[in-house]
Parts: C-alpha cells; structure tokens; sequence
C-alpha cells in the first residue's frame, strides 16, 4: 500500500507488501488455498513495519508530514466532521483557497472549522498556491472565527503549511500585520478553540492561526521556527543537509510535547496518516471531541484567561 | 596605514546573491551583514552616500548622515540615551539569561560571543523611564546582538513590559530592531514568543493603555509579525528594512528582481501599515507628542 | 401573429452605450434595462442562452433556465413562496405609502405606475414566516418597483424589520434585488436610509442575531452600500450583477472596456465578499442549514 | 477678490473689484488721496455682492462648493486645530492619499480629525485622486475612528467629496462594503463624532464619513444622494441640464434643515467660503466647539442610543 509514491526507507517494506498482493491475487485467480504461504509473509511485512516506522528519524517523518497523499484538510473534514458548509472572503481584498474555513457539525455540536488546503495534483496545487495562504486568508480566518465567537460557536483549526508565502505580493499586503493581529485576536476570542497540526507546522504561517486554548500534532506532524532546508542554509549553507536541521531544531511532537508546547499527540496508523486517512481521522476526531467537551463548560472570560495563562508558560530561560 | 583602512567599509544591507535552489517557503530568516553597522572607529563611512565623516560629529547628529540623511543602526542603550530624559532609564527584568534549550549546535557560543561584542546580556533591554518628563515603559532591541532575534528571554522580557504597563498603566514604546525574526537556535519556543507577546498585547488593548512602535532598520521576520505591527501607532525611522519575509528568500523563491524600494520604510507608509515615518530627530519629540495626546503627562 | 412574437425578447443586461461625456464620480444609478425580466407570456425566451421555454415549466424549475442554469429575475411574492413554509408569511408594516417630499418631477406618477405594475406597494415586502419550520424575519425586495430602489419607505420598512427581530431575537434574512440604490426622487433623504438600516443591523450585531443577506440580480449603489453587504452571512445568487457604482457609469469615466465578469456573483465571491453563490435550487436548504447552525429551529 | 479664479455670475463684481483695486494702487503710487472717490465704489461692490450672493441658484451655490479655491481639509484644519499629526494608513493594503486623518487639538482638547483632501493643483490633485477616496481611504477612515473609540477622543470628520470613486479597483476592493461597515460601526462608537460638510456631500462617499451626533453643514455645500449631472443624465438624458437637477434634489443646507437631516448651517463669508478661509474656519470652529462642549458630557452608552435616535427619525412617509 504504498499509495502510489514511496519514500526511500519504506522502500523494502512496499516490495514485500507488492510481493503479498501479487500472491494473494495470484492465489483468488488459481483458486488456490495459499493462507499458509501467506500469513507467514505478511507477519515479516508487520514486523518490517514497525521496524521501520518506529525508528524514524526527524527528517524521515518531516517526509510523511510531506506525503503527497497524507490526507488534506477537505479530506479530514468529510471524515470528521457533518454537513460542512464553506464560508468564503476575507470581505475586503479577495477569497484565498489556500485557506478553506465554513460551518460544521461535530457529534451534534456547530464549529467553525478553518485550515489550509494543500491541492491533490498539479492544477489545484496551483490554484491553492500549494497551501500557502496570502495575507487575505489569515484574514478570512480571523473572520470566521471572530464570527464565531459573535455567536458563541467553538473554532477547530486544522494546521498543514509550509509556511507563510515569500513572495511580493504577500508582502504588500502587509502578511506580517495579518498574522500579528491572528496572535494577537485569537488570544482574546472567548470561545473554545482547539488546534490541530495534521501535517508541516511551518513558522509564523501554522502559527496563524495556532493560538487557542489546546493545540495537537499528529504523530508524525512537525512544527517549527523555520524549514529544514532554510536551518541548513543559514547553519551550513548547504540546504541538502536538511536532515541534520531536522535534528536539530527538536520540531517533532514529541519534543514539543516535552517542551509545553502541545497539549498531545495524536497517533497515525501504523506507516503515516496517508496508509488509513480514516483511522487517522478518528483518532483526531477522538482527541478534539474529548478536548471540547471540557472547553464547553469553561466561561468564556475563563477560557481566555487560562489561554493567556498557558501561552506565558513557553519559553525557556535562566536567570544571571 | 593608510588613512582608509580606518574605516569601517560596512554595506547598507548586505549584496542579494543570484538565486540559488530556494528552500520551500516560510523561512523567516533575513540576510546577515558580515558586520553590524555601529560606527567604532574614529572615521565612519555613510552606508548611504559613501561620505566618510568623523565618528564624533556623527554621533552628535543621533548617527544620522548629515549629508544624506542615512539613519546608521544604532544599539539599545544610544538609543535609549536619545530618547529618553537624561538618567531616567532604569532597566527590567535585567536578570533574564537565555539557555540552549534544544542543544543546538553552536547556541551558547555565539551567545557568548554576541553578549561580549554588543556588551548586553540579550537582543533586548527594557524598563521604565521620562520622556519630556512624561513616565513610559520602554522597550529598545538591539541589532547587534544576534541580529535581534527573538528566543525566549527577548519574548519573555517584552511580555513582562507590557505587563508591567498594564499594572501601572504606562504608556508603553518598544523599538524594534530585529533582522533575525524568531531566534532559530531556540526552535519552536521563539515562535511561541509571538504569540505570547501578541497575547500580552491583546490585554494591553483590552485596557485602553496606549502601545507605540518603532519600527528601525531591520526588523523582520517573528519580530515584525508580532509585537512590532500591533502598535496603536506604528513609526518607522527613514530607510528601514522591513517586512516579513527576507528579500533574499523571496528572490529565490520568485526568481524575480524585487522592485526598488521593496520593503523600505516608504513601502510600509504607502502600502498601509505605518502611521508615519519619522526622522531620528524627530522621533522623541514626536512620541512626547503621541502620549500627550493620549493625556500622558497631563494634556497639552 | 407569428410565434415569435409571443416570446418577450427581454435583455439580460442592458446593452452598454458607447462613451459620453461622464458625469463626476459619485453617481451611484444603474443602467435601468426597459421592461423588467419576469417572464408573463406563454413563451419566454432566456436572456442566458437564447432558448424558448414554456412558462409554466420555468416556474415549476424556479425561474431558472433548465438548459443553462440562467436565474431569472423574479419577483417579491414569487421569491417569498419559493423560500417559505406555504402559507406561514405573515406581512408587516403593509401601510407604510410613500410620498413626495421633494416635489419631484414626475415621482408620483412613478410611484403609482410601478405600484400598478407590479401589484405591490413599495419596493420591498417585510414580514415574518418560517422556513423549513424555523421562524424567521424576512425581507425581499422588488427589482420590478422602480428598479428596487430605497426611498424612505424600504428603509423605514428595513429598519422596522432589524427591530423587529431584535425584539422577538428572530433571525433575519432579507433578498436584496435594487438597482437603483438609494433612490433619486426622495434625494438625501434615501441617501439616509443606508445609515439608518446600517445603524439598525449593528444594534442586531451587538445582540447577536444572525443576519444572512441573499443578494439577487441587480443590487447595487445605496442598497448595495448599506444592508446589503452587511450580512454575518452573504450569499449571490448565480450571474447576478453586483456593486456599488454601475459599470455603465465606470465604464463611461475610465473610458475602457469593463473585464469580463466585472461585478458578478463570481467576481464579488472572488474578491471576498460573497460566502457563497448558492443556485435557486438550494438557496431555501442552504439558508435552513445556515439557521440551524445558529441553533435556530432547535439544532441539527 | 476673484482669487484667479471667476465664476460666470460674479464677473461683474469681480471686475468692479479689480476697478477699486487699481484705483487704489494708482492712488498709493501716485500720493494722491483718492478715498472720497473710492468710498462710493466699494459701497457699490458690497451691495452687488449682497444682490448676488442672497439670490443664488442652487447650481450656483453648487459651483461655490466646488470653485477650485475653496479650502480644502487640510486649509480648515490648519485654521481650526493645533498641532495636528497626520496618521497614515488602513493596515490592510494601502495608504489613500485622498483621505487624511490624524490627530490634533481643538481648544485644549484631543481630537481624531478625518476628511477627504482635494488637491489644490494638478500635480496633487493627480496625487489625491481628486479627494476621491478608494476603499482603503474609508476603511484608514474606520480605522482612526475605532482608534479615538478606544482612546476616548472625540471625532471631527469634514467631507467634501463628489462622491465615491467610480473605478474598477474600487469595485475590487470592495467598495460598497466598505462604505456600509463604516456607518453600521460608526453607530456605535462610544465617543462624540461631529461631522461637517464643508464643500461637496456627494452621495455614499460623503455618507461614509458622515454618521455622528451632530452633522453641519456650510452655507453654499450641498449633501446629494446623486450628482445634479448624474441626475439630469438619468431625468432628462442630458447633463447639461444639471441646473434644473440642482433645483429638483433640494439639497442646500436650507432643504437638509428642514428635512431634519443636519443640525445647523454654518455661515459663510459673502461670496462664499473661499473668499475668506480664515474666517469660514473661524465659524466652523465655533460651532463644533459649541457641540463638542454639549457632546463630552454625556456617557458612550447614551451617545449611540441617542445617534440611533436620531438616525431612525429621518425618511418621510405616509401609511395608507
Ligand atoms: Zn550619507
Ligand atoms: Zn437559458
């Protein structure tokens, strides 16, 4: 099941999967019983798996993170969520499908849920700018959700950027000020708001719109203060060494984990999210229900409070 | 020795290289000048007109060029001696040391390095202080010190201003000056700190307590998009860099010349995001103007 | 008589002029086409793809095209039993008249041809209803009294309803259909009705109460710029024509040819400001969804 | 007193003027005594100018709102406030240069001062758009306005615009929402707005800064829901016929007083304001001086009720 694209460690892992199928098909066609032959092999393959998978390195899962199928925001949505319905507009400038936001049901309760969408193939790559929003969709985003709180409604953000977009236009528009007033309002909503990095948590852009009151990385997710390849650049100029970067920056959940900077980490099937986006899917839905009913009882002023109280904790640092 | 070889040679902004294989984008990160731009040698050379001037003279004219107008870079505390009342500053919070939180390879040697050059303890220096008589919180970045980055202790050091002028309702300043964005070597902890300073902000806002910027030559990157463009007023000193993402990294990603001007203080003032610009020697009459205004130091 | 004639050949917009001499900004009229839209022959012929299509099948499809998806304008009561639970309007503020307060050329004869045309009073009906069993406050304009422009009576009439359902905390939607903005014949009195209608829906922001605003083909100018665009929620119609000030007129002060598109639902929905467009089809299950979402009608 | 600049109906005034003006000249270098001939040519000029300017047209008055030396915002601020401090920009997309506002003191007290700025010569009237605002112009409007609401400060908005910008970019950047936010949220600024239209109040672009507590008027301005050419072109396909479309629209100062939509009329000097600058600030100062007073002491809450009120009376209609 590799999904039609293989990343280099999971080589072996996907020809032995092939073999199995190749068997197993050959077997239905003949009309054979090759149960024995078979189950023996497909023990090696799990076993192969968790070898692998369980002792990634740091750039391996930036790897997954990256997966070409992992599965986009649209495609946890439908899983996670009833009767979506998109809201579009920044009501000012234009409407960014980078950055997808609407109404949804989850277990009964309406959110207003927002993230960036990263295109499938090559055209809605292109018409989604790869998922890197412009300063207009960290607008629309602020808007939904300040037409959340105006309706007393909990905001579920789903996180998977590259990061904010380098390019003139971006600029123009003034993208610094757009994600400053995203920190800066979101810090004050009164309403649940529960984070999620399903994918790439790249800089200042996943942070745009990754204040609340819980955040989650999915196992394999990464956040960070820059790309590997950007680290590389400036440490070692040399951006191929983006594996050493990854290392270094200490950006997997685990880590962040460690440092108080998510409040969980959500398991993946066993291989990424993209072997069973609907296993990923509730295990994500699992966690945020959970993490909502409890918001759900706090006041708003509370929740605020405590969000303040929560975000004052990060950072590290001694005294002379 | 020749009489050159006093000078210091320092580029205004450091040369854009021909595009190279561009890292995927959302690197924060800014070019680097070989050199900080201070002026230490008895001749300086203007990154702006290329007139060699003597150091004293320039100082005395706050480091600006008296022939082009070009504002040097200058750190924290000449800063804070122009700004505020002779011997009014007392400093915050000055006990707060960064750490290597992530072992990150080098970290606590350029730290060292970067307190022995720029003879502070971090990219930041904040407290109390007068202006034209008038009581403010104030916080100055310093460009020297590892290109004004932000790691934990600069975003711990602002949160505790802005919490401290909330408790006491002073008008708060921070001059910002940071090229560096959100301090690498400390990972995802100096990302926080923009959310954190922001959410200081938040409250601060909530308070009606006024909160002035100062944008300077170069703030970028984290730095830019948090507490620096949250002001009520935002000011930029002439000719600054700023922006979001550095215009190098831009240059790879779009393979495009960037337009002239691209990112100056001017491109802030006309694309929206600054109040004003103002020349350094207006900008301690001017911010003595913007409190009064807000009926600091008791009205007109 | 030949077929053909039967057939009302109605524009889909009206044809745009060559370039005159354009008055200064600020004209906010539209283009107004001759004869109104709504189909009354046996035939009518689609302004979209030209076809000819037996009436009652086009009303049995909604008004819209069943070969190219063309929305036909249509009018206030037709729109209230499309959206509506049969029978559950319930009409307000019927005896609001308007009058001639300006002495306005030839405004009274206006007045009572566009009443006898189109049966109704003004350019607006407001009540209350329920839509999918949720109880609601509705507005729906008239494209068809002259050209659905706002005198002091839709505003008066607007404004009754915003307080209407902040008395009673209904939810309010109105069908926004004026291309004749604010309208000329009452002069700055109409222009007023923007500010009041405004001032009524932030009165209904400040308690909380969903406003979804449908915007239908035409509106534009004072409508357009007043409670028309302030919707929590806004959803076009498809292929309507959507703005504040006429392309004619732009047209006619830039002297160029206007881009394709220029003011459709698709152009407002790119440039952010619609929600949606939503086909006629499913615009009443839409806005239940929408209410429902705004736990209206008790939830999911 | 032409000032260059001479409108068809005071010709003969202002060539009278210029007579008296070389009699004078010829008198001072000559050393002559002129003053017996030159008393009853100065009383003559004052009674035409009297016999002129009370029977004006309203097409007439509207050409003294517009006449080219009229002064412009920045003129009457000078006149009117101390220490004004222009602030730029709509922290969005763009400084627009056609509206300026900032901060200044009025007699003591700090002020938030908007209004559209016309420019006084080509170059910068190129540069201003005529005072024509964009989008970003009323939302830099919003903008300053929100700000005096946090801060307290009262606010000051002169208007003298044609109208709103009819361009594709306006369209664009949306600009009839634009207009719309701004009078749903000025209703409810907790702070006293005072407005004064102080040349041309034309149409949506004249009311996007024109909600508030008091609104004035000067003499000769006119406050129109449609040009008198836009008007004439639709009434009678012809705009030449502005004349007559001026008359139709009643909307001189005296009209919108009896309509209840201002709340005064400030007189202007004879002949209009831009025959003595100085003097028309002067009144225009002691008016909103005169309001601001009354305004200040009355709480926020009760502001917004009031403005409300004060909105919701105007319109005429009958019931059936
Ligand atoms: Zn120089
Ligand atoms: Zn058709």
């Amino acid at each position: 099941m590799g999904n039609g694209y293989t990343l280099e460690f999971e080589k072996k892992l996907v020809e032995l999967e092939k073999k199995i199928e190749e068997l197993k098909r050959y077997a239905e066609e003949k009309g054979l019983d090759m149960a024995e032959e078979i189950a023996p092999l497909e023990r090696r393959a799990q076993e192969l798996a968790r070898e692998i998978y369980s002792h990634l390195e740091p750039w391996q899962r930036v790897l997954i993170a990256r997966h070409p199928k992992r599965p986009t925001f649209l495609e946890l949505v439908s899983f996670i969520f009833q009767d979506f319905l998109e809201l579009h507009g920044d009501r000012n400038f234009r409407d960014d499908p980078a950055m997808v936001g609407g109404l949804a049901w989850l277990d009964g309760r309406a959110v207003t849920v927002i993230g960036e969408q990263k295109g499938r193939d090559t055209k809605e790559n292109l018409a989604r700018n790869f998922g890197l929003p412009h300063p207009e969709g960290y607008r629309k985003a602020l808007r939904l959700m300040q037409q959340a709180a105006k309706f007393g409604r909990p905001i579920i953000s789903f996180i998977d950027v590259v990061g904010a977009y380098p390019g003139i236009e971006a600029e123009e528009r003034g993208q610094g000020e757009a994600i400053a007033r995203n920190l800066r309002e979101m810090s004050i909503l009164p309403v649940p708001i529960i984070a999620v990095i399903t994918g790439e948590g790249g800089s200042g852009g996943a942070l745009a719109t990754g204040v609340g009151d819980r955040l989650y990385m999915l196992e394999h997710a990464y956040y960070s203060v820059i790309s590997p390849e950007g680290c590389a650049s400036i440490l070692w100029k040399d951006a191929t060494k983006a594996p050493e970067a990854a290392k270094a920056l200490k950006f997997n959940a685990e880590d962040l984990l460690a440092f108080g900077v998510i409040d969980g980490i959500i398991p993946e099937p066993l291989g990424g999210a993209h072997r069973d986006p609907a296993q990923t899917a509730a295990n994500i839905k699992r966690t945020i229900v959970a993490a909502l009913e409890e918001l759900v009882k706090i006041p708003g002023s509370m929740l605020v409070e405590e969000r303040y109280r929560r975000l004052r904790r990060l950072g590290v640092y001694g005294t002379s | 020795m020749p009489l050159k070889e006093l000078f210091n040679t320092k580029p205004k902004y450091v040369t854009i290289k021909p595009p190279t294989p561009a890292p995927p984008g959302g690197v924060e990160t800014v070019e680097r000048p070989e050199k900080k731009e201070i002026p230490d040698g008895l001749w300086t050379k203007c990154g702006g007109c290329g007139q060699t001037i003597y150091t004293k003279d320039l100082a005395k004219n706050l480091f600006v060029c008296p022939r082009c107008d070009h504002h040097f870079r200058i750190g924290a505390r000449e800063r804070i001696n122009q700004l505020l009342d002779e011997g009014s500053f007392s400093e915050l919070f000055a006990d707060l040391r960064s750490v290597d939180p992530l072992g990150f390879p080098d970290y606590p040697a350029k730290l060292k390095r970067a307190q022995q050059e720029s003879g502070l303890s971090e990219a930041i220096l904040v407290g109390t202080g007068k202006l034209e008589g008038i009581p403010l919180g104030l916080g100055v970045m310093d460009a020297n010190f590892m290109m004004g980055s932000m790691g934990s202790v600069v975003g711990e050091k602002v949160t505790r201003l802005i919490e401290y002028c909330l408790e006491t309702r002073l008008p708060l300043v921070i001059v910002a000056a940071g090229g560096g964005g959100a301090r690498m070597q400390e990972g995802v902890l100096s990302l926080m700190q923009m959310a954190k300073t922001s959410a200081a902000l938040g409250r601060l806002g909530l308070a009606g307590i006024l909160y002035i910027s100062v944008l300077t030559d170069p703030t970028m990157g984290g730095v830019f998009a948090s507490f620096a463009t949250l002001g009520d007023i935002i000011i930029c000193e002439p000719g600054a860099l700023l922006g979001f993402t550095g215009p190098r990294v831009i240059q790879q990603t779009i393979r495009q010349t960037l337009p002239p001007g691209f990112q100056s203080s001017k491109f802030q003032l006309e694309h929206g995001l600054a109040d004003m610009i103002v020349h350094r020697r207006e900008l301690r009459s001017t911010i003595a103007r913007l409190l009064r205004f807000h009926h600091y130091g008791g009205g007109a």
